[in-house]
C-alpha cells in the first residue's frame, strides 16, 4: 500500500504553522487542525518578542 | 509572524481546519486515518470580507479571549485584524440564533451574505501518512494565580494580560493602565516562576521562557513610560538562549531595572495598594508598595494533553507533556507521530520553530516516496502585457496598521495628498493592508483601475513585500511593480510624539515611493536546477543526524569530518541527566552513517573552498591530503564546538582541579574512583557569562547537577558544594536540580565581583568564597574542585565563515538569518547551520536542530529547482571594462568573469546574488544596475525627497530635467 | 506539691511602696511547677511592677534571681551578702521560702508575692487540686487512697454527712463528695467491708494543732 | 506630646505577615508611632514580653496578630497567645490600666490589610484612652496618692 503524501498537523500556533509550511515546501499536503477559530496561537497575542523587541505578529 | 500566517493561509497545500479537533487516529505510519470533528464558523470563509458589520449589530456581548478578557466583543467576531483565516466567526456558545433560534440580526446586516446558520458540524476522515503534534501549551490554573492575589486585586495582571495592554491594537490601545482606576502605574513589579518551579502546583519544572518575556515586557513598558520604576523578582535569571544574556544586561542597564533575587510568596493589598514582602538574600525582610504587579505565568501542558495522548496513542511524561527522549527529541512513543513545540517541553519561539522544521524532516523521512503525490502546484496567470504598454497608472494604499500608523499619522490626509501626485489614479486607506481580505480588495482595485504600479505605504518591505508581490502575480501583474513606503517603522513608531510632523514625513515618504514607482520596470524570476546532493560539514551528533535525515529523505549526502572519528564532543560524555547512554546514541548514529547507501563519509577531511550558489555548489575538500571536488545543492554547517580550556582556579597546577568532562571520565570507573574523595566543590560559569566568553554555555548547570547526582549515587556520604551564578536547569531538568538539593548538594550563589577562589593549602586545596546567605567568608577544604567549563566555538568557524561567506557572531558562532523565525538558515541561500556551530546547547536540542537543518536543506533538493529573486545585479556587458573590481568585492561570490569575444566581462550569478549592491556602487563605469533599485529610481526618490524643500513649483521642471539627464547618461 | 498563687497586684504594689531597690526571687521548686513563682513568673512580676511603678511616676530598681529551692540553706547561702544591698526581697516561693529567707537574712525585709494555698496535684496544665492536708495521721489505707481529711469539707472520718446529695458535696456542689468516691472505690476493690470499720476519734496533735511541727532524724543529722 | 495618640506595638507572627513597617509609613497608611515586632509564632509570646511592651518599650497599646485559631501554622500557637493576652489584660486591670489597651486579633494568613486594620483599631482606642501615662499633672497626682497610701 502506497504511503499517503499528506500530513496532519495538530495545533496551529507558530510551531504548527512552521511545520505546515515546511511540510508543504517539502512536497506534502498538510491538514492544519486548529481548535480555535484562527491560527497563530499565543504568539499572535504577543506584542513584541525578546530580545529584539520586534513586532510579534 | 503575520507573513508566515498569510503564507500558510495562501498555500494551496495547507488546508486550515479551524474549530476542529482530532477525534481518532488509526492505522500505521504512512497510512493513518484521522477522524477530525469540525464545528461550523457560521460564516462562509469565501464570502466574508471581514468588514465587521456583524459585530456591530450583534446584541450579545462576549468576553474577548484574544485580549485576555480585558474587553468585550460580540458573538460574531474575528480574533484580531490580521487573523488567518481572515474570516469572522460566530461564537456558537453565545449566539442567540444558534442556541434559541431567535435574533438573526447579523445575517440580515451582512451585505456579502456570508452568514450561514445552516452550517453543520463536519466529521472528516483524512488519509494521512504522518502526524505532527504541536498543540502548544496550557495556562497556569486560576487557583495558582489566586495565591498571588489575581482575581482579587484588580491591578495584579498576568503577563499575557500585560502583553495585550502594551499592544497598540490591544484593549487599552497600548496604554499601560491600572484596571482599578485606569491610571498609568508608576511602579510595576514582575513576579517570576508563577506556576513554574513550584512543586505545590505539580509543576516541578522550569517554563524556560518567562525570564525572557519579563525583561521584554519590562523594556516595552519603559519604552511606553520612561519614568516607570520597574522591579523584577527572580530566583535565578534564566536567559540562557543565544545572545539573551547580553540583551538582558543591556536592557537592565538601559532602563535601570531593579533586579531582586527573591521569590515573593504572595501579593498583598493594603488600602488599595499592592504590597509585596520578600526576604532578601541575607535573610532580612523587606516590603514595598507597587501600583501594578505582573505575574510571569509559566507554561503548562495543554489542557487537553491527556485527551490528545489517548487519541493519538502516545505516552506523556510525569508533567503531562509529551514523552520523548534525548536521542529522539521529536519522536513520540508511537511511530509516525511526531511532536514539536511546547508540548514536547516548555520552550521559546526559536526552539519551537526549529523543532517545527525538525518534525517536517522526520515526517519526510517516513513518507519519502509519496512526496508530491497529494500537493497542488500553483499556476500564475499570464502576465497582462497590456498593462505594460500603458503609461504609469499608480495606485496608492495607505495602511492604518490598526493604530500602529493611524494612531500617529493622519492616514486620510496622506492618502488625499498622494492622490495629487503625478500618475496616481487611485489613493485609498486600508485598515490592515496585509490581511487577506485587504489583499483581495487591493487585487480587485488593481484590476478595476488598470493599475500597473502599486505603492503600499505601510510597514517594512523586509517582512511584507513578498506578500504584495504574490498578490500582483496572482492577477497577472509583474511582481516588480510594487513599491513600499515604510511609514510605520520609520515614521509612526519613531515620531510617535509628533503626529503632525510625522504626517508630513509620511507624505514625503509616499511622494518618494510614488516617484520611484513611476520608473519601475518589470523583472522576471529565473529558475536554476539543483544538484540533488547535500554536503554536511562536521561529523558530530548534529552533522550525523542531519546527514542521516537527508539520506533517509532520499537524497545523497556527503559528510566530512576533520578528525578520524565520528561523534565529536559527545564522545566525551559518559552519562545524561535522564539516564540515557550518550555512548549508545553516538554509536547508533555512527552505525547508520556508515551503513547508509546514500551517505558518503570522508574522515580526516576539511573544507578548502566552496564556490557556486544554492543548487549548484562546488566544494573542494582536503581528504587526508588529497583534494576532492564535489558538487552539491545545499550545505549544512555542523562544525560543533569544544570545551573551554580554563586558565584560572589552579587548573593545570593542581591535579585536584579538573573539569566536569574529566570528572565524568573518572566516574565511569565507578565507586573506586572516589577513594579519598569526600568533599567536591563545583564552580559554575568558568569561562562563560562574561568571564572569558561573553555568553552562557547553557549546558554546564545541567552537567553539574548530573555529575553531582552521580557522585551522590556512587558515594552518598560525599559532600558537594556548587558555586553558581544562576542555576539554569531549564525545562524538565529543574526536577533534577531539586533532587540534587534534596540529596544534600549545597548550592551557593556568587556574584562575578566576588568569585570563589581556589587556593593551595598544604598538600591539598581549599576554596575560599563569600557566602551570601550568612554574609560571611567561608573556606571549604576540597578533595576535588570541578570546573564547569563552557562551550567554545569550533576553531574552524572563522575559516569556514570566510569560505562560505556567511557571518559569525562576535562570540564565534554562526549567525542565523533571523533569531526567531529562521533559526537554521544563514545569510547565504542554501547554507544551513545546526548544533554547537550555531551556539551552545544540549544533545537533544542539537538533534532537533540538525533535523530542522535537514528539513530546510531538502526543500530545494526535493523541488529540483530554485527560483531566484529578481532583485539582483545586472551587468551591462557593453559598458563593462572587465576590471574585476566587482568580482573582488562581492561578499557572496556571485560575480564571475566570462569571455565575451576577446574581452573579459563580469557576469552575475543570479542565484548567488543577494542584491546588496556593493558591486554597483563600486563599478567605475556605472555598468552595474540593481533590479528594482536602478540609479535613476533611487535618484528620483532623492529628488522627490528634496521637493519639500525646493517648493512644489520647481519640482516638475527639476524632475524632468533630471530624468532627461538620466536618460542621456544611459544612452551614453 | 505545694500549690500557690500570685497575690493581686494592688496588694503587692502596696507592699513595695517606698521600696527603691528590690530583689525578686523565684523558686524552681513546687511554685515553678504550679506556675506561680518560677522564672517565667518572675519575669512577669518584674514587668508588672515596673509598669505599676511607671504608672505612679515612681522609679524602682529591680533585680531578679531564681533559686533551685528557697527551702534549703545551701541554695540561700550564696546570696547572703548580696541581699544586704536591697531594701526588700519579694519572694515568689511558697510560705516556707518566705519564712526561711526571713530567718536566713535577718537584716533584710522579705515580702511574699504569693499566697500559699495547699498540697495538691497537677490535674492538667493550669489546674491543681488539693489532695493532702498534711495532718500527720494517714488513714488512706482504709479509704482506698482517697483522703477524707483533705477532701471532705468537714474532715469527716466515718462516712459522709447528711448533706451529700447525688455524690456531690453540700458545701460546694461542684466538688464530688469524697465519701461517695471512697465508697465507690472500696466497692470496686471488693473492700466494702472497710466502710464498716469505725475510725477512732482523730488526734489532731500531729496536724499542727500541737504547735509548729518539727522532725528530726538522728541517723541523718550531721 | 499630648497630641500624639500614643505608641502602638504589634506582635505579628511570621505566618501572619512578614511586612516591614517602613513602606506602610512611607505610604502614609500608618503613623510613625506604630511598630511591628515579628515572631516565629505568636505562641512564642510571653506575658512578660507583652507587659514589657508597656513597661519598657513605651507602648500605649499593644496588639497581637496571629493566625486564625483553626489555621495556626503551629496548631495552637495563636490560641495560646490569645490566652496570654487575656491574662495580661487581668494584670493590667489589677494595675489600674484599661484592659482595652491590649488585644488579640486573629487575621488571615499572609495578609497585611487586617494587620493594618488591627493597628488602626488600637490607634482609635488610644484616641479615647490617651497615653498610658497621663499628663504631668496626673503623674504628680499618681505620685501623691502613692505616697499617701
Amino acid at each position: 500500500m502506497a504511503k499517503s503524501g499528506a500530513v496532519l498537523v495538530l495545533g496551529g500556533g507558530v510551531c504548527g504553522v512552521q511545520a505546515a509550511l515546511d511540510l508543504s515546501e517539502l512536497g506534502y499536503y498538510v491538514y492544519l487542525v486548529e481548535k480555535k477559530a484562527s491560527i497563530g496561537g499565543v504568539m499572535a497575542q504577543l506584542d513584541k518578542t525578546f530580545p529584539t523587541n520586534d513586532c510579534s505578529l | 509572524m503575520a507573513p508566515k500566517l498569510v503564507e500558510a493561509g495562501r498555500s494551496p497545500n495547507i488546508e486550515i481546519l479551524t474549530n476542529a479537533r482530532l477525534e481518532a487516529l488509526e492505522g500505521k505510519p504512512g497510512n493513518f486515518v484521522a477522524k477530525v470533528y469540525q464545528e461550523p464558523r457560521y460564516i462562509d470563509e469565501d464570502k466574508c470580507t471581514a468588514c465587521g458589520t456583524c459585530t456591530m449589530y450583534c446584541p450579545v456581548p462576549v468576553v474577548d479571549l484574544y485580549n485576555e478578557r480585558l474587553n468585550v466583543t460580540r458573538a460574531p467576531h474575528i480574533d484580531y485584524a490580521q487573523a488567518i483565516p481572515s474570516c469572522f466567526y460566530i461564537d456558537a456558545k453565545a449566539c442567540l440564533r444558534v442556541n434559541h433560534e431567535v435574533c438573526n440580526l447579523c445575517a440580515q446586516t451582512c451585505i456579502a451574505g456570508a452568514i450561514d446558520f445552516t452550517q453543520k458540524p463536519k466529521h472528516l476522515e483524512l488519509e494521512i501518512g504522518a502526524v505532527v503534534l504541536s498543540p502548544g501549551f496550557g495556562r497556569i490554573s486560576h487557583e495558582v494565580l489566586e495565591r498571588f492575589g489575581y482575581g482579587r486585586y484588580p491591578d495584579v495582571l498576568t503577563s499575557m494580560e500585560f502583553e495585550r495592554l502594551t499592544c497598540a491594537s490591544g484593549p487599552s490601545e497600548g496604554h499601560i493602565i491600572r484596571l482599578s482606576d485606569h491610571k498609568p502605574p508608576k511602579k510595576i513589579a514582575f513576579l517570576q516562576c508563577i506556576g513554574s518551579r513550584d512543586e505545590t502546583c505539580g509543576n516541578g519544572y522550569c517554563s524556560s521562557v518567562c525570564c525572557m518575556y519579563a525583561f521584554k515586557e519590562a523594556s516595552v513598558a519603559k519604552e511606553h513610560e520612561p519614568d516607570l520604576d520597574i522591579a523584577l523578582f527572580f530566583m535565578d535569571i534564566r536567559t540562557q538562549g543565544k545572545g539573551f544574556d547580553l540583551s538582558r544586561e543591556q536592557a537592565t542597564k538601559k532602563y535601570g531595572f531593579r533586579v531582586i533575587r527573591a521569590r515573593v510568596p504572595k501579593v498583598d493589598q493594603v488600602e488599595g495598594k499592592l504590597l509585596l514582602t520578600w526576604t532578601e538574600e541575607d535573610g532580612t525582610p523587606k516590603s514595598e508598595f507597587f501600583d501594578m504587579v505582573v505575574l510571569s505565568i509559566g507554561l503548562e501542558s495543554p489542557e487537553d494533553a491527556k485527551e490528545i495522548a489517548e487519541i493519538a496513542g502516545i505516552e506523556l511524561n510525569k508533567f503531562n507533556f509529551c514523552k520523548t527522549s534525548i536521542a529522539s527529541p521529536l519522536n513520540t512513543t508511537r511511530d509516525g507521530i511526531f511532536v514539536a513545540g511546547a508540548f514536547q517541553g516548555p520552550k521559546d519561539i526559536p526552539e519551537s520553530v526549529t523543532q517545527a522544521s525538525g518534525v517536517a524532516a522526520l515526517a519526510s523521512e517516513v513518507l519519502g516516496d509519496s512526496r508530491g503525490t497529494k500537493t497542488i502546484t500553483i499556476t500564475y496567470p499570464e502576465e497582462n502585457q497590456e498593462l505594460l504598454k500603458l503609461p504609469p497608472r499608480i495606485g496608492v494604499f495607505v495602511c492604518h496598521c490598526g493604530v500602529n500608523i493611524a494612531g500617529v499619522i493622519d492616514v486620510k490626509s496622506v492618502a488625499e495628498y498622494a492622490a495629487t501626485l503625478p500618475d496616481v489614479v487611485l489613493s485609498e486607506t486600508t485598515l490592515y493592508s496585509c490581511s487577506q481580505d485587504a489583499l483581495r480588495t487591493i487585487a480587485e482595485k488593481i484590476k478595476e483601475n488598470q493599475l500597473n504600479r502599486v505603492v503600499i505605504a505601510a510597514c517594512s518591505p523586509r517582512t511584507h513585500e513578498p506578500l504584495f508581490k504574490e498578490t500582483l502575480r496572482s492577477i497577472g501583474v509583474n511582481a516588480a511593480f510594487i513599491e513600499m513606503a515604510n511609514i510605520r517603522d520609520q515614521c509612526a513608531w519613531v515620531h510617535s510624539k509628533e503626529p503632525e510632523a510625522a504626517t508630513e514625513k509620511a507624505k514625503d515618504l509616499v511622494r518618494m515611493a510614488v516617484s520611484k514607482a513611476r520608473l519601475l520596470e518589470p523583472l522576471y524570476e529565473t529558475e536554476v536546477d539543483v544538484t540533488p546532493r547535500a554536503l554536511v560539514i562536521g561529523g558530530g551528533v548534529s552533522g550525523m543526524s542531519a546527514a542521516i535525515s537527508i539520506a533517509d529523505q532520499g537524497y545523497e549526502c556527503i559528510l566530512i569530518e576533520k578528525t578520524d572519528t565520528l561523534g565529536g564532543i559527545a564522545n566525551k560524555l559518559s552519562f545524561t541527566l535522564t539516564g540515557e547512554d550518550p555512548k549508545k546514541i553516538v554509536k547508533e548514529l555512527v552505525n547508520r552513517v556508515k551503513k547508509h547507501p546514500k551517505i558518503t563519509l570522508y574522515t580526516n577531511a576539511t573544507l578548502k573552498n566552496l564556490s557556486g550558489y544554492i543548487g549548484n555548489f562546488i566544494s573542494t575538500i582536503d581528504h587526508a591530503g588529497e583534494e576532492i571536488q564535489v558538487e552539491h545543492g545545499v550545505t549544512i554547517i555542523a562544525t560543533g564546538g569544544r570545551p573551554y580550556e580554563p586558565k584560572d582556579y589552579l587548573y593545570g597546577q593542581s591535579n585536584r582541579v579538573i573539569t566536569q568532562l574529566e570528572l565524568e571520565e573518572k566516574l565511569k570507573k565507578g565507586k573506586s574512583s572516589l577513594k579519598n574523595i569526600n568533599t567536591v566543590v563545583m564552580i559554575q560559569c568558568v569561562g562563560s557569562r562574561g568571564d572569558d566568553q561573553n555568553y552562557c554555555s547553557k549546558v554546564c548547570c545541567m552537567q553539574a547537577v548530573k555529575n553531582a547526582l552521580k557522585l551522590k549515587e556512587l558515594k552518598p556520604s560525599i559532600k558537594i558544594y556548587v558555586f553558581y551564578r544562576d542555576m539554569r536547569t531549564y525545562g524538565f531538568s529543574e526536577a533534577f536540580y531539586r533532587e540534587a538539593r534534596e540529596k544534600g548538594v549545597i548550592f551557593l550563589r556568587y556574584e562575578p565581583d566576588r568569585r570563589p577562589e581556589v587556593i593551595k593549602s598544604g598538600r591539598g586545596i581549599k576554596v575560599k568564597a563569600f557566602d551570601r546567605i550568612s554574609q560571611m567568608d567561608i573556606e571549604i577544604p576540597a578533595s576535588l574542585v570541578v570546573l564547569s567549563v563552557g562551550i567554545s566555538p569550533s576553531e574552524d568557524n572563522d575559516k569556514i565563515s570566510k569560505i562560505v561567506k556567511t557571518p559569525i557572531t562576535q562570540d564565534g558562532f554562526f549567525l542565523e538569518a533571523h533569531a526567531k523565525l529562521r533559526p537554521v538558515e544563514v545569510a547565504v541561500d542554501g547554507v544551513f547551520i545546526c548544533g554547537l556551530s550555531h551556539g551552545p546547547k544540549g544533545i537533544d536540542e542539537c538533534i532537533a536542530q540538525a533535523k530542522a537543518a535537514a528539513s530546510k536543506a531538502v526543500i530545494p533538493l526535493s523541488k529540483g529547482k530554485v527560483s531566484v529573486e529578481p532583485i539582483v545585479s545586472r551587468i551591462d556587458k557593453d559598458k563593462c571594462i572587465g576590471c574585476g573590481i566587482c568580482v573582488s568585492l562581492c561578499p557572496y561570490n556571485a560575480i564571475q568573469m566570462v569571455k565575451v569575444g576577446k574581452r573579459r566581462k563580469a557576469e552575475t550569478i543570479s542565484a548567488s546574488c543577494k542584491g546588496c549592491g556593493i558591486c554597483a556602487s563600486h563599478c567605475p563605469v556605472l555598468a552595474i544596475s540593481m533590479g528594482g533599485f536602478t540609479d535613476e529610481q533611487i535618484f528620483s526618490q532623492i529628488h522627490a525627497f528634496a521637493e519639500s524643500y525646493l517648493g512644489t513649483q520647481q519640482k516638475d521642471s527639476q524632475e524632468k530635467k533630471q530624468e532627461q539627464e538620466g536618460e542621456q547618461e544611459n544612452k551614453e | 506539691m505545694i500549690i500557690a498563687e500570685r497575690k493581686p497586684m494592688p496588694e503587692i504594689m502596696e507592699m513595695i511602696s517606698g521600696i527603691k531597690k528590690l530583689l525578686i526571687l523565684g523558686c524552681r521548686g513546687c511554685v515553678a511547677v504550679c506556675s506561680a513563682g518560677g522564672d517565667k513568673e518572675v519575669n512577669i512580676m518584674v514587668e508588672a511592677i515596673t509598669l505599676g511603678k511607671k504608672l505612679k511616676g515612681e522609679t524602682i530598681e529591680i533585680d531578679q534571681d531564681v533559686l533551685v529551692r528557697q527551702c534549703d540553706p545551701e541554695y540561700l547561702e550564696p546570696l547572703k551578702e548580696k541581699v544586704k544591698e536591697y531594701d526588700a526581697i519579694l519572694s515568689m516561693a511558697c510560705g516556707v521560702g518566705v519564712n526561711f529567707l526571713a530567718e536566713q537574712y535577718p537584716d533584710t525585709l522579705v515580702l511574699p508575692a504569693l499566697n500559699t494555698t495547699f498540697y495538691g496535684a497537677n490535674l492538667s496544665s493550669g489546674e491543681w487540686k488539693e489532695m493532702c492536708a498534711g495532718c500527720g495521721a494517714c488513714v488512706l489505707h482504709l479509704t482506698g487512697g482517697l483522703c477524707p481529711v483533705a477532701r471532705c469539707a468537714k474532715h469527716l472520718s466515718n462516712g459522709p454527712c447528711g448533706g451529700s446529695v447525688n455524690g456531690r458535696c453540700e458545701v460546694d456542689p461542684n466538688t464530688p463528695c469524697v465519701w461517695q468516691l471512697i465508697y465507690d472505690r472500696l466497692k470496686r476493690l471488693n473492700l466494702s467491708e472497710n466502710m464498716r470499720k469505725i475510725m477512732p476519734i482523730r488526734d489532731w496533735t500531729p496536724s499542727g494543732e500541737g504547735g509548729p511541727r518539727r522532725r528530726v532524724r538522728e541517723d541523718l543529722l550531721p | 506630646m499630648s497630641d500624639r495618640p500614643g505608641k502602638v506595638i504589634g506582635f505579628c507572627c511570621n505566618y501572619t505577615t512578614q511586612v516591614t513597617e517602613e513602606p506602610l509609613k512611607e505610604a502614609g497608611i500608618l503613623p510613625e508611632s506604630v511598630e511591628f515586632k515579628r515572631l516565629s509564632c505568636t505562641g512564642k509570646l510571653e506575658v512578660s514580653s507583652l507587659l514589657a511592651a508597656f513597661s519598657r518599650h513605651g507602648a500605649d497599646a499593644v496588639f497581637v496578630a496571629g493566625c486564625p485559631e483553626e489555621e495556626c501554622h503551629n496548631f495552637s500557637g495563636s490560641r495560646r497567645a490569645s490566652k496570654r493576652v487575656k491574662y495580661t489584660k487581668q494584670i493590667l486591670s489589677e494595675l489600674g490600666i484599661e484592659p482595652e489597651r491590649i488585644e488579640m486579633f486573629f487575621v488571615p494568613r499572609q495578609e497585611t490589610e487586617p494587620v493594618v486594620k488591627a493597628a488602626k483599631e488600637m490607634l482609635s482606642r488610644l484616641e479615647k484612652l490617651g497615653p498610658i501615662i497621663k499628663k504631668d499633672s496626673n503623674n504628680k497626682e499618681g505620685n501623691d496618692s502613692g505616697k499617701a497610701a
